[in-house]
């Protein structure tokens, strides 16, 4: 055991066990406080993203001095977990918020957004994914989820003089709360179920013999507000709508921190308590991964403006990784990991571009208007096309790793048919991943000079660079991301029950 | 003990407010089906905290808080929302679709 | 010659350095200006043909298994190498692909005007994919290198296509897509099962070929995926549909290194993975009843369908479907005759399908019309030019002295005593090569001289010479003394029978006589 | 000759082992298939680059072939020395190895025995008088030099052809010499009608290779090897067990059918016609002399794989007959004057096939042999015509056909010597003895009678041969009648423009009528003992034909001459029929009034169909040329490419899914309640799945 380790049991070892929430919530504090003194022009709104980013950087600090704290066993019954797969999971929120936040700063300006609050709001939603990815106890993932999802109710509505943006908001909430409402029923039953809240402990009672049928009804009504929040079909309605009308730097945080936040907590929820009743979720998962797949992919291919269209990819990528986890295994959940964070940094750029190529929320943003892209703006093109290629799962990218990472975790639990309709989807994926291509590079502009404006602003310019850069490197050498992802997996399949891991 | 009429009449509550959830149109009242559901679900609590100790009550509190938070957010949307269409009728906000 | 190779260390450094060699090269093609981006690039492809001539010599036709060898781990994780090798399958497909490039990138001197440097780099990172295609060992590496290739080409039809282009591309891609998506899952699902026969995870092909026998009732569905992969590829009838509108909408460069090789990664990809792997269900009575079908109707159709057409580049793409399919009777027969023979066609393919899409792009480039109907008496104006068309028809054509008559006839020699009744089909093949072919060249270089336009056309410039005389000398070479060729290739088609070997389970026919059968 | 030449001929006092001769004879071979491959070559440069220069062209051109033609005497000297005492003697000379495929070996080899010996005295000797001929019928074209570049490229292929020591080195001239036949029928490209007609042959002969290539596949199944030592070596010593068998007919019948397409035999023969579009001097050289001969050879080469197959010797000697009264019959209403040669030969081929087909393969090579003299000598003398017409009709600025023979008439008066020496080979050919024909086409029609003993068959055989004979009197009778007698149709004008050829075309002919003459020595009948040595041909070919004709006499096939009487008949009818067919058929041409071709009156009844060549043409291109076109483009290409595999397949795959996408947007009806409904189903969905499992 490590000598200076957290010991959970004591209030400075709680502190310190939620060391980067706590630091994010102060930081969130001091923001609150600049913003309320400092509420003038761009230059406030500025101040407040730099700010935000500052306290994103010292909470990845906090992660990073925790991560290197934590003890291998921290004991039974505690409200946190201080796991390797809470540090990657928190450590991919951390980066996603960061890139929505450089997406955001020029984006917001250009949009007339320039209220600071956007910045406490995105801060305030961090926290509360941070919490839904440490929780052990169901108590904190509410909780979390809940801080979340207020904060992001209000960021995809901040665009208050737009119709869409608010209508975006409006059915969010409205279908957000009533998930959430499942949700608590499922936590309720669970709870009479197992008689307690915490989640090892729960799990220590359905790790032998079959669940009653409390136990049954709570795993549905959470499956039920957990696929709301990740977006699968039948539940992604309200998606396509809310990603539409949201400013676009939202959607690309709702893309993929949300979507992280979600999945990780599902995953902990489903191994940690049923991680011995795979075979009651697993064939649910299956078939709500392989619907995402299906009419994520075929509704994108009939979608002309872009950002709708990316909506729809996010409802297939979904499916994806509703695939990894089917498995049920360590392996899975490592490929789930890792391709959430590929499927994040591919986004965070994806979003970044749309956002400077287009203008008023983007909603008219179709190929029409980035046809000559490549010769206009080169490096956004390619940039762009990177990132296409990544999303479509083409050899070379991150997304192939993870592509590659799920197919494998598939095939090792007998999953060959799953596989088999996730690559065949995957096909189908390039109808519409490809005409982006075709339309930077193999068609004129619509007129000359069309893109003298359509720029990235400096700090989304840093996002978009350094997550191509990534998209490239892991694309080719992923070892270290892969590491990680396996460490993540391996430390929350350890309590796994013995059922599970046999799979 | 009165557990299984508690849970019965909480899912019956729950099954009300996604009937409402379901038939209403309007935001306001939608919003009032899912603050039903919200209670039904203290309502279980409440009764398995009896069978199971006290962290089920200290979860109502925090759904209430958590509810609190949600009505708060959720008026200030719709009222942008009525500010954009005069109404909170859901079935003319459909600007989104396709 | 091989000694002093070997004293260089050239085995070690080889394979490595013909894929790094394009790949550095896109430096200095970036930073050369535009207009002089492609006599960079072909400095670069023939600095790469040079150091690959070295194989020739360098390579030891005794042996059968892999030479040059290299090995590195990737991803150990996962058990991923970078694992290069080459054998008699390989050497002339790295030595075809190496040596049209120069001529490609010359091709395109005046044909490619705007983007060049993009255009120049994206042929020089298709060059790596191409041979890492067909050095790769690994059967991860092999996939990545599989699809890498698809994006160049995928842009260079796309970008510097004909009218129809995007549609073309994307149909090309696609089409690819779907194949080798499928081959992906069938790779993961060999890997596991090799996993669980070696205990390490391992994508070797080696390892897979030991394993690929355990595979259980697994192999046919694996099988089928590999095999819909090369067969789109190949194109195998009826997944051919992609090529002739991916031929006819590429630029000259384009269609040339489609034809010249990529066609052959789908039959590369049967003689060295699919059927090598599970013979029993590659070699069984259903499947080969398939295959064998397919391949020839693949002949004939193809023959019968380019007869009819107006463009001369989907004439020719009809024709690359009728000769893919001798090469896929010769891969089917697995005799040692029907192996060599499918590798020559695969070369001689190469050659002079090669020869034919410069050719239309030299002509395209003087008259701006790829129809038929509007040429006709060029042999009056253009003599050199109608000489080597003349020639690269019959090579095409299947005339004994030229190349395409020896692979042909070996196929069909080695194939008639396992499925006499389709190789006598195929072999009417070359009833019809003759008539599509020649009436084609007919309406092109004979007949009256009746359009205007055609009158002042002027004849072949000493590049575009440059650009097609050494296909001619590799058509007449081929066709006349293949011996070299021949015995380069002899252990690995040999390897290639040994190895396939158990999938006929009882004679096939009763005239195969023992002499018949090495 | 060169000493240098001579020098290659010298002998060696001891025996010879037949290896080291092989090795000995690589330069020889070299050097005759070379010097044509070097004509061809510095032909063509010329032709590409400096096609004025005719000088060095008339020199290059029959000079590579005339020294060529030098090297072969020489071998023959050497060599009909060494087979004096070592008949069995067949060197094979190995220049590189060609394709060595695993137990496939086959080197680039040539074989030189007596029968391909005979060939190429013929080939290189005939094409010498022909390239000579050309330098005075072609001087005046724009083409000179690409012209002797297919010549001697054609040569070169022919000698491939018939010294090949393989069945694919013979494919190789076999393709070859087709390549070079299409390139000279269709030499004046510019008229659509000729290069119709070139790759009207190419594609006809191409269906023969078929017939070549599967039976080379056949043999290869059934002997393991494809050279001819060890193929007619094998089936030879495995001749009981093959005789008469389903395989060993099939590859002959394959082998067959590649001679129809060569030799232009039933059903194949429709493309030698039109080959008459290119150059008289090529018509004389390939469509008479030597490529449409290969057939003949081809059986020849093989006859011990034809002789232990009966049946197919029935079909050949059955289509060789059919072939010859069909054409022949064709022949006697044509106008065109090459058209009646091509038909003629056509006929003559017919009658090399009875003769092989029946197994007296040296009367078939007889035949070819003398038929290369007086055919070669008809063509030519039908150029000679032609230029003489197409000069006169140039300078009367007439556009009348200068071939057809309605337009001549009484041409004997300017063109004497000409006519003379066409007047010798018509004789030739209509078995006017002692005239080369009269030998070579009795000794066929004999044999054929003879194997009717035992194969009745051939009797009917024999009795078509026989008319054809008639036949072939009378429609070269009418020929000669109507070119060289009667009265002048050439118009008034362009009659004055009539003149003798030059010397350089005259000269070959006179050679050529000289061997049409002299022709039948080579393999007298022993009736005409009395003549000269009887039977050399047959004696000098002995070696090659004995194992075929062992087999023949095991087998009971071999034909045997009539007895005496029966013999002495047979002869007298040939002469009878040969005479009264030239009577007959010059009588009534020129009783007949000949009008001049434009204002012929159309044709009637049966002799309509004949001038139509039976419409087998238009049969064959409503039969199977048209439907083949229309169902590629139609069904296969319209329908099947693109309307079903590309349109239901593949846009329909992509159609599909868009579909399904469309639908799946339906579900996004912007309206909160519908997403509830659908939630709602998700859940009851999941809530089911827990529940009921």
């Amino acid at each position: 055991m490590n000598p200076t380790a957290i010991d959970l049991s004591t209030p400075l070892g709680l502190t310190l066990g939620l060391l980067p929430e706590v630091v994010l919530s102060i930081a969130v504090l001091v923001v609150l406080l600049i913003v309320a003194w400092r509420h003038g022009g761009p230059a406030d709104s500025r101040l407040a993203g730099w700010a935000s980013l500052v306290a994103l950087g010292v909470t990845a600090a906090a992660l990073a001095w925790i991560a290197g704290q934590a003890p291998d066993d921290p004991g039974i019954g505690q409200m946190v977990a201080l796991d390797a797969f809470r540090f990657v999971g928190s450590a991919l929120l951390l980066l996603f918020a960061a890139g929505s936040v450089l997406a955001s700063l020029g984006y917001l300006e250009r949009e007339r957004l320039v209220a600071p609050e956007y910045y406490v709001l995105l801060l305030l939603a961090t926290i509360g994914m941070l919490f839904m990815v440490n929780s052990q106890d169901l108590i904190l993932v509410v909780l979390g989820l809940e801080t979340m999802s207020v904060s992001v109710y209000v960021l995809a509505g901040y665009n208050r003089g737009n119709a869409y943006s608010s209508e975006a908001a409006l059915k969010y909430f409205l279908i957000g709360s009533f998930a959430a409402g499942f949700l608590l029923y499922g936590i309720a039953l669970t709870y009479g179920s197992a008689g307690t809240t915490n989640l090892v402990m729960i799990g220590a009672q359905f790790a032998h013999g079959s669940l009653p049928l409390m136990a049954r009804l709570g795993l549905g009504f959470m499956l039920v507000g957990f696929c709301f929040k990740v977006a699968a079909v039948p539940f992604h309605n309200w998606a396509p709508d809310v990603y539409d009308g949201a400013p676009t730097p939202v959607t690309g945080f709702m893309a993929t921190a949300v979507k992280t936040a979600g999945f990780v907590a599902l995953a902990r929820v489903l191994f940690t308590c049923f991680g011995a009743n795979v075979p009651e979720w697993r064939p649910i998962l299956g078939v709500l991964g392989v619907l995402s797949m299906v009419l994520g992919n075929v509704v994108a291919l009939t979608q002309r403006s872009l950002k709708r269209m990316m909506a729809y990819s996010s409802i297939a990528h979904a499916g994806y990784l509703l695939a990894a986890l089917w498995t049920g295994t360590p392996l899975g959940l490592s490929a789930m990991t890792f391709y959430l964070l590929g499927y994040g940094v591919t986004s965070i750029a994806t979003f970044a571009l749309l956002g400077a190529l287009g203008r008023n929320g983007e909603r008219d943003l179709d190929n029409s208007d980035i046809a000559g892209l490549a010769q206009g703006r080169p490096w956004m093109a390619a940039a762009l096309a990177v990132c296409s290629l990544s999303l479509l799962g083409f050899p070379g990218t991150v997304g192939f790793m993870g592509k590659w990472y799920i197919l494998s975790s598939l095939v090792s639990s007998g999953g060959g048919w799953l596989a088999t309709i996730l690559v065949l989807t995957s096909v189908v994926s390039a109808g519409y991943y490809l005409p982006m291509i075709m339309a930077m590079y193999m068609r004129p502009a619509r007129a000359p000079l069309v893109f003298w404006d359509k720029a990235l602003a400096g700090s989304a310019r840093l996002a978009v660079a350094v997550a191509v850069l990534l998209i490239l490197a892991l694309g080719i050498v992923p070892t270290s991301a892969l590491t990680l992802s396996d460490a993540a997996a391996t430390s929350l399949a350890q309590t796994l029950g013995p059922v599970a891991s046999g799979q | 003990m009165l557990l299984g009429p508690a849970l019965a009449l909480s899912a019956l509550l729950f099954a009300i407010g996604v009937t409402g959830v379901l038939v209403r149109r309007n935001a306001i009242v939608i919003y009032m089906c899912v603050e039903l559901m919200l209670n039904a679900v203290n309502l279980s609590f409440v009764a398995l905290s009896t069978a199971h100790g006290i962290s089920g009550q200290v979860f109502v509190f925090f759904v209430m808080t958590v509810a609190a938070a949600e009505a708060a957010v959720g008026l200030a949307i719709i009222l942008a929302i009525f500010r954009h269409h005069k109404s909170v009728n859901l079935s003319n906000i459909n600007l989104l679709k396709g | 010659m091989q000694d002093f190779l070997l004293s260089l260390g050239y085995g070690q450094w080889i394979l490595t350095a013909l894929l790094v060699l394009p790949l550095v090269g896109i430096i200095p093609v970036a930073l050369a200006p535009a207009s002089r981006a492609k006599q960079v690039a072909l400095a670069v492809t023939l600095v790469e043909f040079v150091v690959s001539l070295g194989l020739w010599w360098a390579f030891d036709p005794t042996d059968p298994l892999m030479q040059f060898s290299v090995d590195a781990a990737w991803l150990p994780a996962w058990g991923i190498h970078y694992t290069l090798g080459l054998d008699g399958l390989s050497l002339f497909m790295v030595l075809l692909s190496t040596g049209i490039m120069p001529l490609a990138v010359l091709a395109s001197f005046s044909y490619i005007t705007e983007r060049e440097k993009l255009y120049y780099g994206l042929l020089l990172t298709l060059t790596t994919g191409m041979l890492g295609v067909f050095l790769a060992l690994d059967m991860f590496l092999f996939y990545v290198m599989w699809e890498l290739m698809l994006i160049p080409m995928y842009f260079i039809i796309g970008i510097w296509g004909g009218k129809n282009r995007l549609y073309a591309a994307l149909k090309f891609f696609i089409y690819t897509m779907a194949g080798s998506l499928l081959m992906l899952v069938a790779i993961v699902v060999m890997m596991f099962k090799t996993f669980a026969i070696t205990g390490a995870p391992t994508f070797s092909y080696e390892a897979f070929l030991q394993a690929s026998h355990q595979m259980g009732d697994a192999a046919p569905w694996l099988f089928l995926a590999f095999a819909l992969a090369f067969a789109i590829k190949v194109p195998l009838f009826p997944f051919h549909t992609w090529l002739p509108d991916a031929h006819v909408e590429a630029p000259t460069a384009g269609s040339v290194i489609l034809a010249s090789v990529l066609l052959k990664m789908g039959t590369y990809g049967f003689l060295r993975f699919a059927v090598p792997f599970f013979p029993e269900v590659a070699l069984s009575p259903l499947v080969t009843g398939i295959v064998v079908t397919c391949a020839v109707i693949g002949i004939i159709y193809g023959a019968l369908v380019a007869l009819v057409q107006p463009d001369v580049k989907k004439l020719v793409a009809y024709s690359s479907v009728s000769h893919l399919g001798f090469v896929m009777l010769g891969i089917w027969a697995a005799t040692q005759q029907s192996v060599q023979g499918a590798l020559m066609i695969m070369i001689g393919h190469g050659l002079s399908t090669g020869a034919l899409f410069l050719l239309i792009g030299m002509i395209y480039e003087r008259r701006h019309t790829r129809e038929i109907a509007d040429y006709g008496g060029l042999a009056r104006v253009v003599p050199v030019f109608s000489l080597i068309f003349v020639v690269t028809v019959l090579a095409s054509a299947g005339l004994p002295g030229l190349n395409g008559f020896v692979g042909e006839f070996l196929v069909l020699l080695g194939s008639f005593g396992r499925y006499p009744w389709a190789t006598g089909l195929a072999t009417t093949g070359v009833i019809f090569a003759a008539a599509y072919l020649l009436w084609a060249t007919q309406r092109i270089l004979f007949n009256k001289l009746d359009k205007l336009e055609n009158e002042h056309l002027h004849d072949l410039t000493p590049r575009e010479l440059w650009v097609i005389l050494p296909l001619v000398a590799g058509m007449i070479w081929m066709g006349l003394y293949p011996q070299p060729v021949l015995s380069r290739m002899d252990e690995a088609a040999k390897r290639y029978v040994q190895l396939v070997e158990p999938g006929f389970a009882p004679p096939a026919t009763a005239l195969t006589t023992p002499e018949a059968r090495p | 000759m060169p000493h240098a030449l001579l020098a290659l001929a010298a002998l060696p006092a001891e025996a010879h082992d037949v290896m080291a001769l092989g090795q000995e004879l690589r330069l020889p071979i070299a050097l005759i298939l070379g010097l044509p491959l070097l004509g061809f070559l510095l032909n063509g440069a010329l032709a590409l680059w400096k096609p004025d220069a005719k000088g060095a062209v008339s020199l290059i051109g029959p000079g590579v072939l005339i020294a060529a033609f030098g090297i072969a005497v020489a071998q023959y000297l050497k060599l009909s020395h060494l087979w004096h005492d070592q008949p069995e003697l067949s060197p094979v000379a190995t220049l590189w190895n060609w394709l060595p495929v695993g137990t496939l070996q086959v080197p680039f080899a040539f074989q030189l025995d007596q029968l391909s010996m005979v060939m190429l005295l013929v080939v290189t000797g005939v094409g010498s008088l022909i390239h000579l001929f050309s330098v005075g019928y072609m001087k005046a074209d724009p083409g000179y030099a690409r012209y002797f570049a297919y010549l001697n490229l054609f040569v070169m292929f022919m000698l491939v052809l018939v010294l090949g020591a393989s069945f694919p080195m013979m494919f190789i001239g076999w393709e070859g010499v087709g390549l070079c036949s299409y390139l000279l029928i269709g030499f004046w490209f510019t008229e659509k009608a000729n290069a119709d007609a070139g790759k009207k042959a190419f594609i006809v002969n191409r269906i023969g290779d078929f017939g070549f290539l599967v039976a080379m596949f056949l043999i290869w199944q059934t002997f393991g090897s494809l050279d001819y030592a060890n193929v007619f070596g094998k089936a030879a010593d495995a001749s009981t067990h093959l005789a008469g068998g389903a395989t060993i007919t099939a590859i002959t019948l394959f082998l067959f059918l590649g001679c129809t397409g060569k030799s232009a035999q039933i059903p194949l023969y429709t493309w030698l016609p039109d080959a008459m579009a290119g150059p008289t001097p090529v018509s004389a050289l390939i469509h008479a002399a030597t490529m449409v001969t290969a057939g003949v050879y081809l059986v020849a080469r093989a006859n011990v794989l034809f002789a232990l197959a009966p049946t197919t010797q029935a079909v050949v000697a059955g289509v060789g007959a059919l072939t010859a009264l069909f054409a022949a019959t064709i022949g006697l209403r044509q106008y065109d004057i090459k058209k009646v040669l091509a038909y003629s030969t056509v006929s003559q081929l017919g009658y090399m096939f009875l003769g092989v087909g029946t197994g007296a393969i040296t009367a078939g090579v007889f035949h070819l042999a003398t038929h290369a003299f007086f055919k070669a000598l008809l063509f030519l003398g039908s150029g000679s015509v032609i230029h003489a017409m197409h000069h006169a009709y140039h300078a009367s600025h007439s556009h009348d056909d200068p071939q057809d023979m309605r337009n001549m008439g009484g041409l004997a008066k300017y063109m004497p010597i000409t006519a003379t020496l066409m007047g010798i080979a018509t004789l030739a050919i209509a078995g006017i003895p002692p005239f080369a024909g009269f030998f070579s086409k009795d000794e066929i029609l004999a044999f054929a009678f003879g194997r009717g003993e035992h194969t009745p068959i051939f009797r009917v055989y024999w009795a078509m041969g026989a008319t054809a004979a008639l036949l072939t009197a009378f429609y070269m009778a009418r020929l000669m009648a109507m070119t060289f007698f009667g009265e002048n149709r050439t118009g008034d004008e362009a009659r004055h423009h009539l003149h003798e050829a030059p010397w350089i075309m005259t000269g070959p002919l006179v050679v050529l009528g000289v061997l049409s003459i002299a022709g039948g020595w080579l393999n007298l009948p022993e009736f005409a003992a009395s003549l000269g040595t009887p039977e050399l041909l047959h004696h000098w070919l002995h070696p090659i034909l004995a194992a075929g004709d062992r087999v023949a006499e095991t087998l009971g096939t071999a034909p045997a001459l009539p007895e005496g009487g029966a013999e002495h008949m047979l002869i007298g009818l040939a002469i009878a029929l040969a005479v009264l067919g030239l009577a007959a058929g010059f009588f009534t041409t020129l009783k007949a009034r000949t009008v001049p071709a434009h204002d012929a009156p159309p044709e009637h009844g049966f002799w309509k169909v004949l001038y139509h060549k039976y419409y087998v043409d238009e049969l064959y291109d409503a039969v199977i040329v048209r439907p083949l076109e229309a169902l590629s483009r139609v069904v296969l290409w319209k329908q099947v490419d693109q309307g079903l595999i590309d349109g239901a397949g593949v846009n329909g795959a992509a159609w599909a899914s868009r579909t399904l996408g469309w639908l799946g947007s339906r579900l996004q009806s912007g309206l909160v309640g519908g997403y509830v409904v659908l939630f709602l189903v998700g859940a009851l969905y999941i809530l089911g799945m827990v529940v009921w499992r």
